[in-house]
Formats: structure tokens, C-alpha cells, sequence
């Protein structure tokens, strides 16, 4: 099935069970006068894992930082084209970005704990949408924690210093952190890439049990890991250095890895690439 | 080639001969005086190099005692306990100083008790003496300056054993142009001032009912006068005393000296 | 890096075949220590060491000399005057010509430094921590580098620039509004705040840019406004740094001597009123250093002095501020 | 307070008070240029003679002063500051008790009160070894006073060359000299050129540490750096505080802008050679 | 079989053919008071590449960088044991590091070209060593940068900067200084971490090809290109966090890769780790 130009690949049966309300319109996103995506189109679908994979540079990051709109914050980028979430388009004037970021959470590449407490690290979402009562809050933090798979970990330690933490506990305590304001949709920018093995299995499982409840996407180098644990799984690519990043290709995630559309996908998964 | 250096006991100096290097440092008021005369003198001695710097009336004396300089330039006579016999003063003009106020200040003559008053702080406001308006500014010279040593003495009554100060509010300026500026542009500011630095941004008062003018000073109703003055250790020989004959001759007295203060020849 | 130990072959455990065998021939050979002297290549780079070092010692040797001729300069005001009479006493009634005889007692002066360097750290402060997070935060990239380099240029101009701008345009307009005579420490403070704003901007600025990216962008991403970024996490992550911006500030404004002169009124009395005038300690060296000898000047070094233990005691505070910053690392 | 609300209150106290700080720069600069520019394009007041009672003089010799002393310091300070440069940011990786003290005494010559090392310089240079005010007293003075700034921003600079240059070159087989000469040198050598300008501005605007050591009036342009000589700076605040010629306020104002526009330029000099090293470096 | 502790896989008939000039004997590394390495033992066959896998932190990078006394530069950091090369202990009091260094060349994680031009990054390396002829230089730069496969793509911008190239086109011209040194052993760090798939496949190549003439050491992260490329391996692993690293197996890849002797480095291979 093609769509927009973009091979999509999806038993149709599962498509029509699915839920989407996140959708990506025609979107190209500039860098000053550097076109990085060009036409992106995309239907994320809810309560599961959607995988982003290609190349460096191909535009992974930038789709995935339009979403709770976190290129804002790079100055000189502006976008063309819409994502709507729920029926409205995000980019439109006068919506509200901090309650959108609220919705749609974000994990970092490397674990970026505040340089606070355990508690205040994982309180600090709620206490900035004003909840102040102390015992709300307490129940917040024990709940986020217990989701993340974090509090038997931390909860001797929760008033010392999240720095004190190891590298995937600190991951797994930005992952209770986004939790902690009930988004609807978690964003993961190669959650794993700063840890080592045992700590990327925790995330991993991690992630999978989340997506019972939450929308996840996640962007990952690892083409193993997108295979383990996403149900879909889009590949971009650039043609040529300069030129924007498009959608290769965009399927269902067992597709893609055994029967992949595109020829370049093919090589790419295969590792034997250009 | 270059001229040989003439000696020091020729008694007519034959400018176009000398060389050497005079040093002289000291009293602020007399540095203007005596580096407008080392330009003047270097001009029409070219070999000669005299090199002038401040530093206050005690350091111009201490200096040429210890032979650091040539000349020491002071506002002021010597001290008793300075005075070892050794310096020779030339006198090189005498030097007013006149009581100034804002032009709008409404006063016009002081007497001396009213002077000591108004600058020791117990005279605070003008209605006081007879004038308008508010506080007193009272504006002084800083306190190494010989000027205001010898308003001190002579106005305020100080003496080394009872010294007596200035109020503490008082304005301290570095100069006399300082001390002009500050008064012609602060309300109800009092101050003095060589009469070389008189004009009409500032307003004189009268002292005992008598003007900060020459005449006066001369015929000794004025007191508020002193002695500029030029110490040398020992009679000035070679290029120093050139100089000091320079600056003592009717040419640069006339062309200079007479514009801020009271020549030589005239007293 | 230093051998420990120089245990040579352990014993081989399991006996034969072993991979290490070469290893034993090798020493049988008898080369494994030998000492090759042709090539000393350490030696210029020993030398070189050695000659930087004398030079960065140089500056130890600076302060030493500065603090041995400021104190060796203001001893004699110490000991002949008394600790008491020079720091505890507001009189001040140098003796040009037998300088014994006067008063030299510096506390009017320590208090107008002191409260003209409050004056300016209340005006300057906010402005320059204001200015960085602006920079930071608030303004468009445009913007940016235009103010930065504003804040620069402030920091560029001479303080006899400031002085005489001071002098002739903001004493006049503070006599006219206030009609008092414009000089004093008001006019002081103001002059030193424009003075301190270039040292708290450009250092709180670093600070600032010290937080690490991702954890501003963690919290934008949690939904939290520009000011709940900045009030909840810029600050408080940068806050040592801040602080020894404004300290450092302090000790500009403390040590400015040109520009607080034109301005202060250089009088000699004690008062809390910003609208009197007064001296701080630099701008009484400067007045009255001219003319001075014996103790007289000596009483002078001797506040070079204070200035001197001020300023060594605040760069010991910023330099503890800035090690080990509490939770961020 | 609704967050939004209290956002846009700080959005407002923000941009206000960095337009203040923006503002005070603009006023002081058209004022002092606005008053001074004419005065200080005359050449007859940049080219003439100082006078000592009369108006019309000019402050060649003041400008030659601080160009001379410039040079002197520069030339005196920037070989110790490098060296101590390399040696801090090269040899002393890791802080011994030995480079601590040499860390605190530069931050603590850093934050002296400039008027501190006026009296330092009086007592050594001028007094205690009898070089009377001269450049070279207030050369040695200010070269005291600028060495942290130099000696600082060079480290800075040589810190901030990337390790990885360092290991490439070692793992070549140079020596640590062979190495800090050919690769670290020259690549914090834009960085040290810049901050050696920059203080050269703090130098020319420096006034508290000369008025003692070289002095503040002369006549003659001063060729010999044993005499006396009167930076720009210092005489501003000469012929301001000592007012003895009636022109002094046209003096000032033209003095004042002449100095400003000189510390500005310099300023700008530096960072066009930052700019130009930069862009270079990447394009080569 | 079992050495010290480690288990060796090695066809007996291989190694007897197999020269070794580099030997490990009983290292362990500290830093400070922490001990990174311990008791380590190796043999580094010539002209073959050796690389060394194993989690993150378990000291690959601590072990490669002693063979060249890298670790001099780390402050606080000293070494029990020794390396033998050619015989002599390179820790020994007077041995020559500059000498080593050229020996033994090393190539970064990240590349590091100077910020000079392409040619002065090659001939950096034979300039210090005190060749000045520009004939000879020449030759040197043209030959290096052949061997490092490449000349063709640079040869007409020799004398502009090297930051100017490629990500991988830069790596390669780390190669290319290493080798105009001629160095008898190269020791490179994840030297692919920062490439994208095209620019490692050559200098995979690249690395096949120069074991012909070089003893190569690779520290990798990535178990398939160990597997592509190397002749033998070595697993490291620490126990616990705060435990010294180990060699827990060495032997010829087939062997590791497909039979290991040790159940970790099966965990480790098979991506279940821990
Ligand atoms: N802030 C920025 N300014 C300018 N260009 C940018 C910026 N961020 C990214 N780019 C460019 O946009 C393109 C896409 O970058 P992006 O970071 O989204 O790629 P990516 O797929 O996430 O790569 P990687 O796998 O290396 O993280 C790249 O060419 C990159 O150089
Ligand atoms: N300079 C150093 N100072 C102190 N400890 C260090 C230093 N370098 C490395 N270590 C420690 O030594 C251990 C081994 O580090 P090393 O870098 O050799 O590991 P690695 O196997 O290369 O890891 P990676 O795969 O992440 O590169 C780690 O625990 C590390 O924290
Ligand atoms: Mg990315
Ligand atoms: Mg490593």
C-alpha cells in the first residue's frame, strides 16, 4: 500500500483496529534556510511503540522534537505543514505549547536528571502545574517511580541527589519524571545509546510494559532494539548529503525487518548500506 | 657637534650655551606657573631639559634637601623644624586668595569671625549672615594643598599646636579651577580662590570689608596673601640657575606671572 | 605513570602447552631492561617545564611584593597612631607639616565604601543578573549578541570616561531633582553600578551558560513556562556561579577609585544620608596622596591596605563558592 | 499566580532591565561623543602641545605617552603571562597545593583595586628603586596589573584546545614542548592575541595605577621611557581635578571622547581578529 | 584451555605459526585508588587484528592506551606489570615513549585531524621526527594517504583544511597520519562509533587490508564488526560496578563467536547479558 508516496506497510485488519490521534501532515521542517524533513506524512498509532530508524542526520531527532514541539527552542527553525493531536493542528497559532508538552512527554538521549533530589526530580512536573499538597505530590512520585520500575531502587534514597544515581537509574528516573504529569504520548531520542547492556534491557522492557498504557515513539540507532520491542517502525533516509530527510518507508515493525518494501531499507537493515 | 657645557660661575648665563637637565618638584599651585616657564625656557635653550613635577610643597622641599631635584617649588615658607639653614628661597610672586561664593549667594562682604565661622561648620546657613537661601556647601582645597594651609592659618586661626579644621562636609578639590568649578556650579556654595582664577562664574566677598585686590595686599590691609616660592640647596649654579633667573626676570614676570598673580617687580 | 611492582613472570599454573612462552626466551635473551641513554628526549621538555614554572611563579612573587610594600608602608601609621585610632576613629585631620599631630582615623571612609558598594550591588545586580538572563533566555537571537556586546563595551570604557560623565551629567541632574548639592554617595553608587554590570553580566552569563542544555530542555518539556524554567531550575543550578558574579562585582565596585571621586563630594564626615557627601577609601588616597608624607601617608597605604585584605578575602570567598558545587556534581 | 501570568510579568521585568543596561551605554556614549567628538577630531588638539595655563592646548604628548607605556607593558607582561599560560593550563593538570597558590594569587592580582597597585608602584617602582615617575614605573606598574588578565584568558584559551589535538599529536611520537609548540600554540593563538587586545583597552583606560607611577603632565612627547610621562587617562583626570586651564571642561570633553574612541577601537580590532581567526580556522 | 584464569581458544597449529612481538604480562591499571584493569595477560599476534569487546566500562579503552603509554598523560594513573614489545618493558625506567609512539600508532574514537591542512596532518607525524626535505615529505604524505585508501579523494585539496572533509574521509586521514609514521603496530579506539554505515564499511576494508602489513588492535562496541573484521578476540568484563576489568576469553573469532568457553561471553555475544 502506498500513501503520499510512502510505502506503508500494515495488515489491514490490525490498521482499522488501531487508534490514531497523533497525525503528521505534509510537514518540512527548515533550519534557517536547511530544509532537514521535506513532506513528512504519518499516522502514529495509539498505545503502541512507533520506531523512527535511518542514517545520521536523516531528520530522526527533528520529526520527533516536532511533536511536543521542542524545536521551538532552536532558534531560526520554522516549520510548513501540520500535526494535528486530537483534531488540532499544534503548530496553530494560538495553542497552548506548555499544555501540549504536558501531554506528550519527552526522554532524552543522555539521562538529564535536574540537579535535584530524587523526589523533587520526579515531583517537579506536578509542582510546576500547581500542585502544591505534599501528601498528593507523595503519592504522585511513589506512583511514577513504581511505573518506571524504579522505586524499590530509589525509595531509601529519595531525598539525596538524582546525581548520585547510576547512568540507567537515571534514565529510568526521567522516564518516572515524564510520567509524573500523565502524558498521553512519551517521545524517547535513542533512550539507550549513553547505557550499558543491563541497563538498556531494563528500558527496553521498560518501554513495552508502558505501551499498554501509553502512546510511545522512540527514535533508536540500534536496529535490534527497534526489532525487539516496536510494533511500528518508520525509516527515513536522506538521498544525498544537503537534500531533506523523507519517510522511506512505514509499517508494521515485523514487516519492515523481514520484508521490507524498499530496496534501501533493505540494505540499510541489512547493514550493507549505499 | 655638541656645545660644551659652560661653567657655572659665568656671570651673565649665555642661554644659547647651556645644557643639562634641572629637576624640580612640589607645590601644585606653583607647577602650572613653573611649567609654563620650563616650556618658555626650553624654547629658547634647546639642550637644556627641565623636567617639573608635582608632589606638594613638603615633598618639593624634602626633595631638594636630599638632592632629588634641583629646584623644590613651594606655597608655603619653611617650616622651623625644616629650616636647617641649608635651602636659599627665592621668592617668585605673591599670591591672593580671595573668598568666593555662588553668584546667587546674596552676600557681599564677611567679616573674619564669620568667615571662621561659616568654614568651621557653625555657621550653617545663609540667613545667618545676612543672606538668603539654605545650607552653606562649603568647598575647600585638599588638605596637602598649600593654599589651604594657609587659609588655615590665616583665616581659620589654626596654628601647629591648636589646629583647627575645616568642616567635615566640606568639599575637598584637588585645585583652584576645581574648587571655581565646584562653587560656580553648587547653590549656596562658599570656597577661595588664587584671584589668578577669578572670573565671572564665581562671586568675591569682601574680607573685613576690604577687596581681594592688589592694592590692598600691598599696602597690607589684605591678608590673605602668600609667598610662591622656589628653594635650591645651597646658591643655585649652572642650567638651575638659569632658570631661576629666568622665571625671576621681568620678561616672563611681565608676560606671565602678572596675569594670575603679583609680579616681583611690583612689590 | 610509575611501575608499582616489578614482579617479572608469574608462575605458569597449569604447566604446558603455554602461550606465554615467548615471553620466556625473550628474558632468556637477557634484553627485557635495557637502558638506552643515547636518547634522553626528556631533557628540553624538563627544561621548558622548569622555566615556565619560574615564570608562573612570578606572579606568587607579584602578590608578595605588592602586600610587603603596602604593609611595610602603612606599618608606621599602625604602630605610631595605634590599631584603634586608625580603624575606630571618624576623625580625620591629617598634619601636613608635623603629621604626628593629626588624626587619621579611616572609619568615615571604610563606611562610605561600604555603602557605596551596597548602593551599587542594590542598582547594579539586578540589572547585570537581569541582563544575563535575558541574554540566556529572553532575547531573540538578533538580540543576543547586540546587548552582549553592549555589556562588553560598558566594561571597555575608562572609569575617568564614566567619571567625567558622571561628574557633568548625572551630579547636576541629581542637585537639580533633589536640590542638594548632587555630589555624594548616590551619585557614587550610580556611577559604580553602571561599573558593576559588565562584571555581574558577562559572569552570571557564564554561569548561566554552565547549566547544562538538557536540563533546561527537560524542563520545558515537562510543560513548565519560561519563568518556571528559569526561577526552578536556571537559577538555582547556576546560583554559586551568580553569586561570585555579584561578589566579584563587589570587588570592582569596592577597589574604583577615578570615577567615584569626580563624584562623591570628597568630604571627610561619617553619614548613612546617600545625599551627603563623603569619601570612600580610594577616592581619599587620591585626594589627599599629593602632598603627603611621613605617617599622613602612611595612614593612606594603610587603607591601600584594607583595600588589599578586602579584596583577598572576597576572591578567597568566590573561589569557595565555585568549588565543589553542591548537587551538580 | 497563574503561571502564564506570572510569564509574562517576567518576560516584561526582563527585557526592561536589559534595555536599562542598554540604554546607560547609549547615553554615556552620545554623551561624551556628543560633547567631545569635534574637539577630539581637531588636529590641532590630538597634534598639539598641552598647555599649563593658557586654553588652546592639545595632548599629543599624552597620546604618545600611552602608546609608549602600551608597548612597554605589553611587552613586559605578555611573556610572562603566556608562559604562565602554559604552564597552568600544560603542566598542572591536576591541581597540586603548588598550583593552587599560584591559581589564588593570580585571581587575588586579578581583583586588586587598580589605586592598590598605584601605591605598590609608587613604593617599589618609584621610590624604593629610584625610577622616579617614569614610563617604565608605570609600564612595570600596569604590566603587574594586567598579567592575571593576560595570563587568564591565554590559559583559558590553551584549555580549550580539544585534548583530542593533544593525544594525536603524543600518539605520534612528539614531545610535550613538540606538541604544545606545533599543535596547542598555534591553535589557541587567536584566543590569546584577543584576550592580550582586550587588555590592552583595560591599559589605555587605566588611570588609578599611573597617576603615582608615570605621571600626569608633560610637554615634551616623552622618547625616553626614564622620564616622565602622562598616559591620556591619567591626564583627563589631571586636567579635570586640577582645573588650572581655563579651557578644561573642552579639554576633558574632547580627551574623554579621543580615549574612548581609542579604547572602543581596540575593542573592535579584537574582535574582528577573533571573528576573522575563526572563521579561517574552519575554512583554512 | 586455561591460562591464568583465561580461558584461550586457539587452533594449536595457528598459533605456532602465529609471531607475537607484543605480550601482556600481569597489568593492572589504576587510577588513583581505583584499579580499572587487573592481572591482565594477552599475546598479540602480528600482522593479524585483535579486537577487544566487551560492556561498557570494563576498561578496553584503559588496556589499549597502555600499549602506547597513553595513560602517561591521565594524572594519577599508574600501572603493575608489564608490556613487552620486542623483548624490552615499555615501562621499564628508561624506555624511549617517543620512540614507542611511533612504533606503535593509535587512531581516536572521534576523528581528530589538526585544524591544519590535509597535507600538514600527514606529514606532522614525520616532520617531528625530524624529516624536512618538502621531496621526501612529499612521497611520505602520498604514500600514507594511498595505503589509507585516500589519495584519490583528497589529492587535489591537499593544502586545504582537513576539517573541510568528511566524517569518514577524516578518520581515514587519522589513519593516514598514524601510518606515515610507519608504525609496526596501530591501535584503534571505536574508531567507527562517530561513522555512519557507508563511511565504517571502508575503513572496515581499509583495516582487512592493512593487517596484511600491520599488527592491529581494535577496541569495538560493535560485536558484528568484530566479528567482520577481526582475527582474534578478546572479552572483557567487570564483575560488579567498582570490580576491575578482566579478560574473561580470548581465542580466534570463529572460536568466540561461535563456542565460547566462558557462559558470560556467550551472554554477552548472544545480546542477553547479565
Ligand atoms: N539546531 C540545528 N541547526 C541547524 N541544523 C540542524 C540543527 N539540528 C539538526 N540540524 C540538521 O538537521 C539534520 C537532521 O538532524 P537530526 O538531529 O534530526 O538527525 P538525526 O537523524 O537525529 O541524526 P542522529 O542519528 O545523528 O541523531 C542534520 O543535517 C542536522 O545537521
Ligand atoms: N581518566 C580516568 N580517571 C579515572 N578513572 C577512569 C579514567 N578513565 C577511565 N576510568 C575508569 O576506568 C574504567 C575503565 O574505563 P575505560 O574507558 O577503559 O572503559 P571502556 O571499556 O573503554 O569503556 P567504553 O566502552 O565506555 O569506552 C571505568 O570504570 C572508568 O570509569
Ligand atoms: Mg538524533
Ligand atoms: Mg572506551
Amino acid at each position: 500500500m502506498r500513501v503520499d508516496g510512502v510505502s506503508v506497510q500494515c495488515g489491514f485488519e490490525l490498521m482499522e483496529k488501531l487508534e490514531c490521534r497523533l497525525g503528521v501532515h505534509n510537514l518540512s521542517v527548515y533550519y534557517d534556510d536547511f530544509k532537514a524533513l521535506e513532506n513528512i506524512n504519518l499516522l502514529i498509532p495509539c498505545k503502541r511503540i512507533t520506531a523512527f530508524i535511518g542514517p545520521s542526520g536523516c531528520g530522526k531527532s527533528t520529526l520527533l522534537r516536532c511533536f511536543n514541539r521542542m524545536n521551538d527552542l532552536v532558534p531560526g527553525s520554522y516549520v510548513e505543514g501540520s500535526i494535528f493531536f486530537d483534531g488540532t493542528d499544534i503548530f496553530s497559532d494560538n495553542y497552548d505549547v506548555t499544555e501540549l508538552r504536558r501531554k506528550v512527554g519527552m526522554v532524552f538521549q543522555k539521562p538529564n536528571p535536574f540537579p535535584k533530589t530524587v523526589y523533587e526530580n520526579v515531583a517537579y512536573g506536578p509542582k510546576i502545574a500547581g500542585i502544591k499538597k505534599k501528601a498528593v505530590l507523595d503519592e504522585i512520585v511513589e506512583r511514577s517511580l513504581k511505573r518506571a520500575a524504579l522505586w524499590d531502587e530509589v525509595k531509601d534514597k529519595l531525598h539525596s541527589s538524582a546525581l548520585r544515581l547510576s547512568g540507567g537509574q537515571q534514565q529510568r528516573l526521567c522516564i518516572a519524571r515524564a510520567l509524573a504529569v500523565e502524558p498521553e504520548i512519551i517521545l524517547l531520542d535513542e533512550p539507550c545509546s549513553a547505557l550499558d547492556p543491563i541497563a538498556t534491557q531494563r528500558i527496553e522492557d521498560l518501554l513495552v510494559e508502558l505501551a499498554e498504557k501509553y502512546t510511545i515513539i522512540i527514535v533508536t540507532h540500534n536496529m535490534q532494539q527497534a526489532a525487539r520491542i516496536s510494533h511500528f517502525t518508520a525509516f527515513m533516509m536522506i538521498e544525498e548529503h544537503g537534500d531533506p530527510g523523507r519517510i522511506i518507508e512505514f509499517g508494521e515493525t515485523s514487516y519492515i525487518f523481514t520484508n521490507p518494501d524498499n530496496e534501501k531499507t533493505e540494505r540499510y537493515i541489512t547493514g550493507r548500506f549505499g | 657637534g655638541k656645545k660644551e657645557e659652560k661653567p657655572a660661575e659665568e656671570t651673565k648665563p649665555v642661554e644659547q650655551e647651556l645644557s643639562g637637565v634641572v629637576k624640580l618638584s612640589g607645590s601644585t599651585t606653583v607647577l602650572p606657573l613653573v611649567q609654563e616657564a620650563a616650556s618658555r625656557f626650553m624654547d629658547e635653550n634647546p639642550e637644556v631639559d627641565v623636567e617639573v613635577q608635582g608632589g606638594g610643597s613638603s615633598v618639593g622641599i624634602t626633595q631638594v634637601k636630599e638632592g632629588v631635584v634641583d629646584i623644590g617649588m613651594s606655597s608655603r615658607d619653611l617650616k622651623s623644624e625644616e629650616n636647617d639653614g641649608s635651602l636659599v628661597d627665592h621668592k617668585i610672586a605673591l599670591d591672593i586668595i580671595a573668598i568666593v561664593v555662588h553668584p546667587e549667594v546674596n552676600v557681599s562682604s564677611l567679616t573674619s569671625d564669620q568667615v571662621k565661622a561659616i568654614f568651621t561648620g557653625q555657621i550653617k546657613k545663609w540667613s545667618e549672615v545676612g543672606g538668603s537661601g539654605g545650607d552653606i556647601v562649603v568647598v575647600v582645597r585638599d588638605k596637602a594643598s598649600g593654599t589651604r594651609e594657609m587659609f588655615d592659618e590665616k583665616a581659620l586661626g589654626s596654628s601647629k599646636d591648636a589646629p583647627v579644621e575645616p568642616v567635615a562636609s566640606a568639599i575637598e578639590c584637588n585645585s583652584n579651577g576645581m574648587v571655581r568649578e565646584t562653587v560656580a556650579s553648587t547653590k549656596n556654595s562658599i570656597g577661595y580662590l588664587s584671584i589668578g582664577y577669578l572670573d565671572e562664574s564665581v562671586k568675591t566677598v569682601k574680607y573685613n570689608d576690604v577687596e581681594p585686590v592688589l592694592e590692598e595686599a600691598k599696602a597690607g590691609k589684605y591678608t590673605l596673601s602668600r609667598y610662591l616660592r622656589l628653594f635650591t640647596k645651597g646658591t643655585p649654579t649652572g642650567a638651575a640657575k638659569a632658570f631661576i633667573e629666568y622665571v625671576m626676570g621681568d620678561e616672563f614676570q611681565r608676560a606671565v606671572v602678572s596675569k594670575d598673580y603679583i609680579p616681583i617687580y611690583e612689590l | 605513570m610509575h611501575r608499582r611492582s616489578g614482579r617479572l613472570f608469574g608462575e605458569n599454573r597449569l604447566g604446558a602447552p603455554d602461550p606465554h612462552l615467548f615471553l620466556y626466551d625473550l628474558r632468556e635473551m637477557g634484553i627485557s631492561r635495557s637502558v638506552r641513554l643515547s636518547r634522553i628526549v626528556k631533557t628540553p621538555d624538563n627544561f621548558v617545564k622548569c622555566a615556565l614554572f619560574i615564570c608562573s611563579s612570578l606572579t606568587v612573587f607579584f602578590v608578595f611584593l605588592v602586600i610587603v610594600f603596602i604593609l611595610s608602608s602603612s606599618v608606621p601609621a599602625l604602630k605610631e597612631l595605634g590599631f584603634k585610632n586608625v580603624f575606630f576613629s571618624t576623625k580625620w585631620s591629617p598634619n601636613v607639616s608635623a603629621p604626628l599631630k593629626g588624626n587619621y582615623g579611616i572609619l568615615a571612609f571604610l563606611n562610605g565604601t561600604i555603602l557605596t558598594t551596597i548602593g551599587a550591588l542594590i542598582l547594579g545586580a539586578p540589572l547585570g543578573v537581569g541582563t544575563a538572563v535575558f541574554i540566556d533566555e529572553y532575547a531573540p537571537v538578533w538580540l543576543k549578541g547586540l546587548v552582549f556586546r553592549g555589556v562588553e563595551i560598558i566594561a571597555g570604557i575608562p572609569s575617568v570616561v564614566i567619571g567625567w560623565f558622571g561628574l557633568t551629567l548625572l551630579v547636576p541632574m541629581i542637585a537639580e531633582i533633589t536640590n542638594t548639592s548632587g555630589y555624594g554617595m548616590f551619585a557614587a553608587s550610580l556611577v559604580l553600578a553602571l561599573m558593576v554590570v559588565p562584571t555581574i553580566t558577562t559572569l552570571s552569563f557564564e554561569a548561566l551558560q554552565a547549566v547544562p542544555e538538557d536540563i533546561h530542555d527537560a524542563s520545558v518539556a515537562l510543560g513548565a513556562t519560561r519563568w518556571q524554567t528559569v526561577s526552578r531550575v536556571l537559577l538555582p543550578a547556576s546560583l554559586r556561579g551568580i553569586a561570585a558574579a555579584v561578589i566579584l562585582g563587589m570587588c570592582r565596585a569596592i577597589g574604583e577609585t577615578m570615577a567615584v571621586q569626580m563624584v562623591i563630594g570628597n568630604a571627610r564626615q561619617l553619614t548613612f544620608n546617600p545625599l551627603t557627601r563623603t569619601s570612600t577609601l580610594t577616592t581619599r588616597i587620591v585626594t589627599d596622596m599629593g602632598e603627603s608624607h611621613g605617617v599622613f601617608r602612611s595612614a593612606l597605604f594603610a587603607q591601600g591596605l584594607v583595600l588589599l585584605i578586602f579584596s583577598a578575602v572576597l576572591i578567597i570567598i568566590v573561589r569557595a563558592a565555585l568549588k565543589g558545587r553542591a548537587l551538580s556534581q | 499566580m497563574n503561571p502564564k501570568r506570572a510569564d509574562r510579568i517576567a518576560t516584561v521585568v526582563f527585557w526592561s532591565l536589559s534595555m536599562t543596561t542598554l540604554a546607560a551605554l547609549l547615553v554615556i556614549i552620545v554623551r561624551i561623543l556628543s560633547k567631545g567628538l569635534l574637539k577630539a577630531l581637531n588636529p590641532f588638539f590630538v597634534f598639539g602641545k598641552p598647555e599649563a595655563l593658557k586654553a588652546g592646548g592639545g595632548v599629543l604628548p599624552m597620546v604618545v605617552s600611552t602608546l609608549y607605556i602600551t608597548v612597554l607593558t605589553v611587552v613586559i607582561a605578555f611573556p610572562i603571562a603566556l608562559a604562565t599560560a602554559i604552564y597552568l593550563a600544560e603542566y598542572t593538570r591536576r591541581e597540586s597545593r603548588l598550583t593552587r597558590v599560584i591559581r589564588l594569587c593570580i585571581d587575588t592580582l586579578a581583583s586588586l583595586p587598580s589605586i592598590v597597585f598605584g601605591l605598590f608602584g609608587m613604593s617599589l617602582f618609584v621610590i624604593f628603586l629610584g625610577w622616579g615617575y617614569s614610563l617604565v614605573a608605570g609600564a612595570a606598574t600596569l604590566a603587574v596589573l594586567s598579567l592575571p588578565v593576560i595570563a587568564r584568558s591565554a590559559e583559558e584559551s590553551i584549555r580549550s584546545v580539544p585534548d583530542t589535538y593533544r593525544e594525536a599529536s603524543y600518539s605520534l611520537g612528539a614531545s610535550k614542548w613538540t606538541t604544545i609548540r606545533q599543535v596547542v600554540l598555534p591553535s589557541a593563538f587567536p584566543g590569546v592575541i584577543t584576550g592580550t587586545i582586550l587588555a590592552i583597552g583595560r591599559i589605555i583606560g587605566e588611570s588609578a595605577a599611573v597617576i603615582y607611577t608615570a605621571g600626569l603632565f608633560v610637554r615634551k612627547i616623552p622618547l625616553n621611557p626614564l622620564r616622565t610621562g602622562a598616559p591620556l587617562s591619567a591626564y583627563i583626570w589631571y586636567a579635570q581635578a586640577e582645573a588650572r586651564i581655563p579651557d578644561f571642561r573642552s579639554v576633558v570633553d574632547g580627551g574623554a571622547a579621543l580615549l574612548l574612541i581609542i579604547v572602543l577601537l581596540v575593542n573592535f580590532v579584537a574582535r574582528k581578529l577573533a571573528s576573522y581567526y575563526r572563521e579561517k580556522k574552519i575554512a583554512g
